[in-house]
């Protein structure tokens, strides 16, 4: 199936595009997600290791599982508000 | 209220709606853009958000913190896009009939949105920029 | 700055004053008058200082405070005279590089301010008026 | 001597004057002022036992002396700030 996601930040900027649509398998999890998406940009290197996923606007674990009309999210590091 | 805005932040608004008769106390944060971090020169700011989920996570934020210590109500508002040193980029106010709770009830909401809501940062200085949280291979 | 005045107190102007491009955090406290005290209902507020000697106070307690907590930069000012429901009769701002500072530094003033400096508050009811922080035979 | 003693809020109000001149003896404390404020003006009562004194813009203590030419304020419990 085919996941349209989210990026934001620092990921958003080396993927170069707001948001990008992956292929994963129909039983896929979050942590798949993140897999799929470090492979096709190799470029984002250390951050995969940092980001969390939203899906639905709710944060959720890497076992978590993901369908084609989800809203899903890569969040890295938030930095909002103040020192 | 919450707010998330490419706009000034209008601090007296806020104050202002969030302000009642019944309330002796009134504690308002705001955080404003410093012209060094650590002692690199910063030129601006730039801030981004997950809009809706931003939202969404500051309204359950104020809902819990006026559960928490009754009779309390907060505010929030975060701005977005480039900030200029010395400009506002976040207001938390909160109104309250003790003021002891209303210190701590604005700090917890502080605390929160740093660790919580989907918001970046990125600090632009002359010998370069970086997405603030992120760890590098260097850190 | 420090200010004890007959006059409304201008937060922005006070607030502009505390601030700095090297503070990231400012944390305001406004005290107002409330409709009601337990459960009686308020006329409006008289409020009556010593006013060289709170002017003193509030000039040393600012400087402790900047002591205190190195980097911050802190304003007090105290509104006298007669005070409707709704407005402000206390202003504290605390301007810092690191925000958890500028909550404690402000909660402190607060405190201070009630404890020390000879400022008087009498709140007139409906059925009589009380000086308050004075016992009466009957507490 | 004559000490000139300022008063303020519910004090002031019940002596009906925001300064009186007392005459006490030169060696007079604190402790003695208040002393002879009480007496000359009985209807502060109870709210005698509360006030404190200040020398010169300095809280001092009862035992604390006071010349001619101090400056002598009655404080009674203050109430600035906020609740």
């Amino acid at each position: 199936m085919i996941v349209t996601v989210k990026t934001f930040a620092a990921l958003r900027e080396i993927i170069g595009s707001a948001s990008v649509a992956i292929d994963v398998s129909s039983d896929a999890s979050v942590r798949d997600v993140i897999k799929a998406v470090s492979e096709r940009y190799p470029g984002i290197g250390i951050i995969a290791s940092q980001i969390i996923i939203a899906v639905n606007m709710e944060y959720v674990s890497f076992d978590h599982p993901v369908h084609e009309s989800d809203e899903v999210a890569l969040i890295p590091p938030v930095s909002g508000g103040s020192k | 209220m919450i707010l998330i805005t490419h706009d000034k932040l209008a601090v007296e608004d806020i104050v202002s709606e969030t302000r009642g008769n019944d309330k002796g106390g009134v504690v308002t944060f705001l955080g404003t853009i410093r012209d060094t971090t650590d002692t690199n020169r910063v030129l601006y700011l730039e801030y981004e958000a997950y809009g809706p989920m931003a939202e969404k996570l500051l309204k359950k934020l104020v809902a819990e913190v006026e559960r928490k210590w009754p009779g309390i109500r907060a505010s929030v508002a975060h701005r977005l896009g480039r900030l200029e040193i010395g400009e506002i980029s976040m207001v938390a106010v909160v109104a309250s009939p003790h003021r002891a709770e209303a210190f701590k009830a604005c700090n917890f909401i502080v605390d929160q949105v740093k660790s919580d809501v989907p918001i970046w940062k990125k600090e632009v200085f002359e010998t370069g920029e970086v997405w603030v949280g992120l760890q590098s291979s260097s850190d």
